[in-house]
This record gives structure tokens, C-alpha cells and sequence, in this order.
């Protein structure tokens, strides 16, 4: 958490001037949060704990209770625990972005409880399932199976709020008239939609491409998602740069100070 | 726009945090907490011998889960108030308490439903309450997020009459690092840092506890200052 | 009326559905044993490989569109029936 | 990337001002972005087909006897039809003609919707015949690409409703919005008619 702080001086620098004095601290702090969270997540998922790639839904039982045994699981749900609080920060940046566009705030309420419905179904629930077979070694091979299962269903299948959320984020790119982001943005996000769609039948196939380590609704989603979600951050960091200090909502109370001072230190 | 709203929803806080300890108090699971060494069998004959209780403060919190909701609504209203460039804090804010309170009502689920049906197979009631305690003890994540945002929004606002004290936001990143070794309570089963440790569950209970109250008395002095501040809605 | 029928659209409308009968009859009749048979695979998809081309180029209005998209559809038409092809030949 | 984005600042003044010089791109030209990923998607979608097709011949051909090709073909000339009619609307009101545009795009949507009813005819008498998505990979393939071909023809029926809103309620309809809509509407048929011949005909 403390890092995510320390990070932010980084974009006062590039500007050039006190970072401490930068008006747009606030998204600048929550903006550099992302990259350190989503490594974090990467980390922690594949070379600590290697719960992805996913493991295959048809190992057999010895593998998985000798899987959900690992200790790694137990450090990687710690970590995960403490650094989840971020994935918030990260779906806040998209809504402040919302809030700029001339779309109704109907999209950025679905957004935000598309996010909240996401963040417990997606991780928190399927990280907790997997800590808890490694915690007790004493289950029976049963339990840490339906943990195993529900954990990787959960992470892998949970599809609706994610299509929410995209799909409002997607049509309010699309409809907005400030173009505050591209419209090829709102488009690719559509795609990123249908990636939801394609993990449906990881609810039905227990081998081949359409399993949870398939390589149509694992590896394919995974390759559309991860450019997507990139794609994304470059945007949302380009337009946080670029949005004109006149905007922002610490301009709005006092217009003629205010004014001025932006005009001063555009000029230093 | 007046405050008035506002007030109200403030003074559903101290009811609330009245049932809360009431639930804390009466609740079997937590007097004294529940060890993690307890084998499964332990832990379901504790089940089957506190089935009223247990269910009683189950549904209780299920009742009251959500009744701090405004209280933190009222925060992410005044962090909206402050001089940052956007919401970005107020939405991460109200983010985390979506995420957080769910958390709270799975642990009250897992309890409530472990005492259901108290005659099931030990090894499932023993993995509800073990999912109840990790759901109630561990996810600090959103609260520790929560609190650094509402701290930010304070650091960050330079009006000359600043919404909150200073202090308010160094009390906020105190709890954050109060509050941090619950997390640790995945990895150990006694010590102090076990889900029924001082530091994981003492610890926890009594900075939540303090948290709420000097957030309460916070809010009640920014709520009453604020006037007729215009109030940027999110 | 006879502008309807005139109309290059239609032309291609009518072209488009006699090869899909076509090849519907072509498929049930030479596959009706359900054996793999590479002469109906073949010609089923260059039917559907020209069926795309000429939705892209027609409706799609691609024929007038600058050098850039037509380049994009073609190559994925091609693209696309040269992979399906080449998987299909390399698994007999 | 940039080079879309600025083509779609331009695309909407170009289409409305010169629709039939050469070098137009019909419709807004980041819907293009979508159109040429959504074509990736589904290529790859059939190429992985092709490929595990590859490793199971057998199996793919008997489960292939048990599909309703005839429904298939009817529905392959209903979404031609209904491209035609998109076609000829686009045109219509291209050339201001707003009244036989209306009328091309009402019968379009009438054949466009004839098509999720037919695929209902096919699916359930095979779902109730057992031949549901986890019966074998060949069914899995089936359902997801069909499933993920209506969804894309719902969402293009709900488009032709706001066409049509948009032909009726304006004096001066939005040319470049319209041809937007019948952009997506023929690549829905354009993903249709490779499906048709991957899972229904070839052998």
C-alpha cells in the first residue's frame, strides 16, 4: 500500500514541477495504485502460488488435495487479502472518467455495482477457497475438490458483473459526446464483453478448449483481456493528462482565484 | 441544501453500533473466540450444543449487517466535498464498503448456516466456520483501501478551513496499520496473529470499534460545519 | 419492380442463395454416408469463401471503400479459408 | 490505433457529404475497429474448430449427421434476405429516398428476426434429444458459436429498431449511423455463412 504512495511522486516528476502541488494528485496517486496492484495479482497468482495457468478441472483427486496442500496458497491468499482493496481504486479511475462524459450517471451506478458484486464473486470468494484447503490439511479429499472447484468456477466463471460493468463502460464511451475516451475504445470494450461470453462453458466442459484451462475460454479470453485492459490504462492515463485544469473539481468553487493560480503555474 | 439528511443518517450510527455489541456479546462463537486447533469433530459438537444462540446473533447480523452503510455514506459524502480534482476517492471509497460489508455477511451466513443443520457431516461445518472466520477476521484489504482514501481526501484538501482535522486523517492511517495483522490470521492456527489472537481478533475489534466512534464525532463536526457548503455529488 | 431486379444487390441476393442450395444439396448428397469426403469439403468451402467475399465486397460496400479495409477483408477471407483449409488437409 | 481515431473525427462529416466517391468507408470508421476484431474472434473461433476437428474426425462427422441441416439453410437464405433488404434500405436512404428506405429495413428486420425463432426450432428438439453443449466437443463448438452468433444477432435486431426510430422520427436520417447498422448487420451474416458451412456441411 505504502508503494503505491511512494509511486506518485513519479508523475509529479514528469510534469515537471512539485508533484506535491499537482492538482491532479488525487487521480495520479489512484492511477499509479493499478500497474503496482495488477503485478501484485500477477505475481502472486503465477510464480508464487501457480493456481494459473489454471490447473486442469480433470487432475486427479491425489494432484489436487497435494495442490490444495501447498503452503504457497496460504501466502498468496494473505497477500491477496491485503492488497485486494485496490482492485476498487482501479474500477474508480473508469468511473471518474464516466462522470466526465455526457452520458446519463445511470452507466457509472451499474459500473460501480458491477464492480462491487465483481470484486467479491471474482476474487475474494475463490481466493478464500483456496486458502481454506491449505489451511486445515485435515479435510477429505471431497472437500478440498469442491474448494478446488468452486475456487477455480468462481475465478474463472464469474461472468455476469464483469459483463455489466464492461458493457456499461463500452455504451458510455460509445454514446458520450466530450470524448473523453475513443470510440474505438468503447468498441474494443465490446469485444472484452464477448470474451465473457466465450467462459460460459467452462461451466459444462471438464477437458479440451472449453474447460477453465482450455485454450479457447482460458488462454484466448486471457490473451483479449490482458491487451485490453493495457490498452485501457494507456487511454485512461492519456486523458487524465489531458484533461484541462479548468475542468477538474478542485477549479470549479473559486473560479477567479482559481483561474489565476492555473495560469501562474502553467506559466512556471 | 441543507444538512439535515445527513444528521439523520449519521444518528442511525449509534443504534447501530448498540446491536453490534449486543451481537458480540451474546454471540457463543466469540466468547471466548473460537480456537483454529479444534478438530472438526470439536467444532461440530460446539454447533450442535450452541444451535440457538449462534442462529439467534446470525440473524441478528443479517438484519443489521448493512447498518453502518450510512455512516460510511456520510463519509464518502464529505470526501466528495474535498478540494481533489475528481471523485476518484469518493468512488473507490464507496467501492470498498460494497465489498467489505458483503464480506461480513458471508462470515454471518457461514455461521448461520453451520448452525442450521448442526448434525451434518463434522468436515462441512467445520470448513463453514473456518469460512466464517476468515470472511469475518482476514479481509482487511477494503477497509485499509477505504481508510487511505478518506485520509487522502483530507491531505489533499488545502481550503483555508479544512473539512476535517489533520489529525482525522492520521488516525485513519493508524487504523490501517492497526488493522493490517488480521490478514495474517490465514497463516497461523494459535499465536497472537491466530484469528483468535490479540492482534488478529483483540486487536481488529476494539480499532474498528474506536474507528467508528471517532469517525461518528468527526462527521458530526464536519456535517455541522459544512453550512450550506455546496455539496458535489458524485 | 424492374429496378429491384436490376439492381446489382439483387443480382448478388440470387447468386448467393442458388450457391447456398447448392451446396446444401452438394453436402447431403455426396456426404450422406457421413464419411470424411474432401472433394465436398473443398468445394463447400470455396462456396462459403466466395459467399463472404462477395457479402463483404457487395453489402458491406467494401468495393468502394479505401485501399486499407479492402486489403484487411480480403486478407481475412484468404487468410482465414487458407488456415481452415491447411488444418483440415494436415489432419486427413 | 491513431490513425482509426482520427479517421472517425473525419468519417461522419465524409459519409454525409460524398456517399458513392471512392475511398468511403461506410459507417463510422471505429465501428470498423469492432467489425475487423469481431472477424479475428470468430476466425480464430474456427480455425481452433478446424483444428480439433482435426484430432477427431469420427466423431465430429456422427455428431454432425444429427444437426437440422435444412433449418440451417432456410435460416442461411432468411439472413441473405434480410442483408438484401439492409442493402437496398441503405441505399434508399442514401439516395433521400427515406420512404422506400423505411419500408426495405421494416422487411429486414421481419426476415432478421425470423432467424432466432427458426434457431429456437432447432435447438430444442436437440436439447431435449440430449444433445446438449456437454454432450461432446463437436456440440460444445455448436453451442458456443451459434450461442455467440445470436447474441450477436439480438444485438443487431435491437440496432435495426433504433435504424428504423431513426428513419421515421428524423426529417434528415444520420447516413453515416445507418450504414454503421447495416455494417454489423452483414458481418452477423458474414460469421453465419462461414458457420454454416463449418458445422452443417463439410464433411
Amino acid at each position: 500500500m505504502s508503494s503505491s504512495v511512494a509511486t506518485a511522486p513519479q508523475s509529479g516528476a514528469e510534469q515537471a514541477k512539485s508533484w506535491r502541488t499537482n492538482r491532479k494528485l488525487d487521480q495520479w496517486i489512484a492511477f499509479w495504485s493499478v500497474p503496482f496492484f495488477f503485478n501484485v495479482f500477477g505475481l502472486v497468482f503465477v510464480p508464487l502460488s501457480w493456481m494459473m495457468p489454471p490447473r486442469s478441472p480433470s487432475s486427479p483427486t491425489p494432484h489436487i488435495v497435494d495442490f490444495m496442500h501447498s503452503h504457497n496458497l496460504l501466502i498468496a491468499c494473505l497477500i491477496l487479502t491485503l492488497a485486494y482493496g485496490l482492485a476498487p481504486v482501479s474500477n474508480a479511475l473508469y468511473l471518474v472518467q464516466i462522470k466526465r462524459m455526457s452520458v446519463s450517471p445511470a452507466f457509472r451506478y451499474s459500473m460501480m455495482i458491477g464492480a462491487i458484486t465483481g470484486a467479491i464473486v471474482g476474487m475474494l470468494f475463490p481466493m478464500f477457497c483456496f486458502g481454506l484447503g491449505a489451511f486445515r490439511p485435515g479435510y477429505s479429499p471431497g472437500v478440498l475438490t469442491m474448494l478446488y472447484d468452486f475456487g477455480y468456477l468462481a475465478f474463472i466463471g464469474s461472468l455476469g458483473c464483469f459483463c455489466v460493468m464492461w458493457m456499461a463502460f463500452g455504451l458510455a464511451i460509445i454514446l458520450d459526446e466530450n470524448r473523453i475516451l475513443p470510440k474505438w475504445l468503447g468498441y474494443y470494450t465490446v469485444w472484452q464483453y464477448v470474451t465473457e461470453l466465450m467462459a460460459a462453458p467452462v461451466w459444462i466442459a471438464k477437458t479440451g478448449p472449453f474447460a477453465w484451462n482450455g485454450l479457447m475460454t482460458f488462454w484466448f479470453a486471457m490473451a483479449l483481456y490482458v491487451s485490453w485492459q493495457f490498452i485501457v490504462y494507456l487511454c485512461i492515463y492519456k486523458t487524465i493528462k489531458n484533461q484541462p485544469e479548468s475542468e477538474l473539481d478542485n477549479a470549479a468553487p473559486q473560479p477567479a482565484p482559481a483561474a489565476i493560480e492555473v495560469s501562474s503555474r502553467t506559466g512556471a | 441544501m441543507n444538512t439535515r439528511g445527513q444528521r439523520i443518517l449519521l444518528w442511525t450510527a449509534p443504534p447501530a453500533v448498540a446491536l453490534f455489541v449486543l451481537a458480540y456479546l451474546v454471540f457463543p462463537v466469540f466468547s471466548p473466540p473460537l480456537s483454529p486447533t479444534l478438530t472438526p469433530e470439536q467444532v461440530a459438537a460446539f454447533f450442535r450444543s450452541n444451535v440457538t444462540g449462534i442462529l439467534g446473533v446470525a440473524i441478528l447480523c443479517n438484519l443489521i449487517a448493512c447498518s453502518l452503510v450510512p455512516l460510511f455514506a456520510v463519509t464518502a459524502v464529505q470526501i466528495s466535498r474535498a478540494a481533489t480534482s475528481s471523485p476518484v476517492l469518493t468512488y473507490a471509497y464507496v467501492i470498498c464498503v460494497g465489498v467489505g460489508t458483503t464480506a461480513f455477511i458471508l462470515a454471518d451466513y457461514c455461521w448461520g448456516m453451520a448452525a442450521f443443520r448442526p448434525d451434518r457431516d463434522p468436515q462441512l461445518t467445520s470448513l463453514l466456520n473456518d469460512m466464517a472466520w476468515f470472511f469475518f477476521i482476514a479481509p482487511v484489504g477494503t477497509i485499509m483501501v477505504q481508510n487511505l482514501c478518506f485520509a487522502l481526501s483530507v491531505y489533499l484538501d488545502d481550503r483555508s478551513d479544512p473539512i476535517f482535522p489533520r489529525w482525522v486523517a492520521h488516525f485513519n492511517v493508524a487504523t490501517v496499520a492497526l488493522l493490517a495483522p488480521s490478514a495474517f490470521s490465514i497463516l497461523y492456527k494459535s499465536g497472537p496473529l491466530a484469528w483468535n489472537g490479540p492482534l488478529s481478533f483483540t486487536l481488529r475489534l476494539t480499532t474498528f470499534a474506536v474507528y467508528i466512534a471517532v469517525m461518528f464525532w468527526a462527521l458530526l463536526r464536519a456535517v455541522k460545519h459544512q453550512g450550506d457548503d455546496r455539496v458535489v455529488l458524485a | 419492380m424492374t429496378s429491384l431486379i436490376r439492381n446489382p444487390l439483387t443480382i448478388v441476393w440470387a447468386l448467393l442463395a442458388a450457391v447456398t442450395i447448392a451446396s446444401s444439396l452438394i453436402a447431403v448428397d455426396g456426404g450422406a454416408s457421413h464419411q470424411i469426403n474432401t472433394t465436398v469439403t473443398t468445394v463447400v468451402l470455396l462456396i462459403a469463401a466466395f459467399k463472404a467475399h462477395l457479402v463483404i465486397r457487395y453489402f458491406m460496400e467494401v468495393r468502394h471503400a479505401p485501399v486499407w479495409l479492402k486489403a484487411t477483408t480480403t486478407g481475412w477471407v484468404l487468410g482465414l479459408f487458407a488456415l481452415l483449409f491447411g488444418f483440415y488437409f494436415a489432419a486427413l | 490505433m491513431t490513425d482509426v481515431a482520427e479517421g472517425s473525427a473525419t468519417g461522419v462529416d465524409q459519409s454525409q457529404r460524398a456517399a458513392d466517391t471512392r475511398g468511403h468507408v461506410p459507417g463510422e470508421a471505429s465501428m470498423w475497429f469492432f467489425v475487423v476484431g469481431d472477424l479475428l474472434i470468430f476466425a480464430v473461433y474456427f480455425v481452433g474448430y478446424m483444428y480439433f476437428r482435426g484430432q477427431n474426425h469420427e466423431l465430429f462427422l456422427a455428431s454432425q449427421a444429427r444437426l437440422n441441416v435444412d433449418i440451417g439453410a432456410i435460416n442461411t437464405i432468411v439472413l441473405l434476405t434480410s442483408s438484401l433488404f439492409v442493402a437496398l434500405g441503405t441505399a434508399a436512404a442514401r439516395a433521400g429516398n427515406t420512404a422506400s428506405g423505411l419500408r426495405a429495413f421494416w422487411i429486414a428486420l421481419a426476415f432478421g428476426a425470423a432467424f432466432p425463432i427458426l434457431k429456437m426450432f432447432e435447438w430444442i428438439p436437440e436439447i431435449t434429444a440430449g444433445l446438449t453443449p456437454g454432450k461432446n466437443l463437436f456440440f460444445m463448438y455448436y453451442y458456443v458459436m451459434t450461442g455467440m452468433h445470436l447474441c450477436h444477432v439480438a444485438l443487431g435486431l435491437v440496432i435495426m429498431c433504433f435504424v428504423i426510430r431513426n428513419l421515421k422520427t428524423s426529417t434528415m436520417p444520420k447516413i453515416s449511423f445507418i450504414e454503421t447498422g447495416a455494417t454489423y448487420w452483414h458481418m452477423v451474416d458474414v460469421l453465419w455463412l462461414v458457420l454454416f458451412a463449418l458445422l452443417y456441411l463439410m464433411r
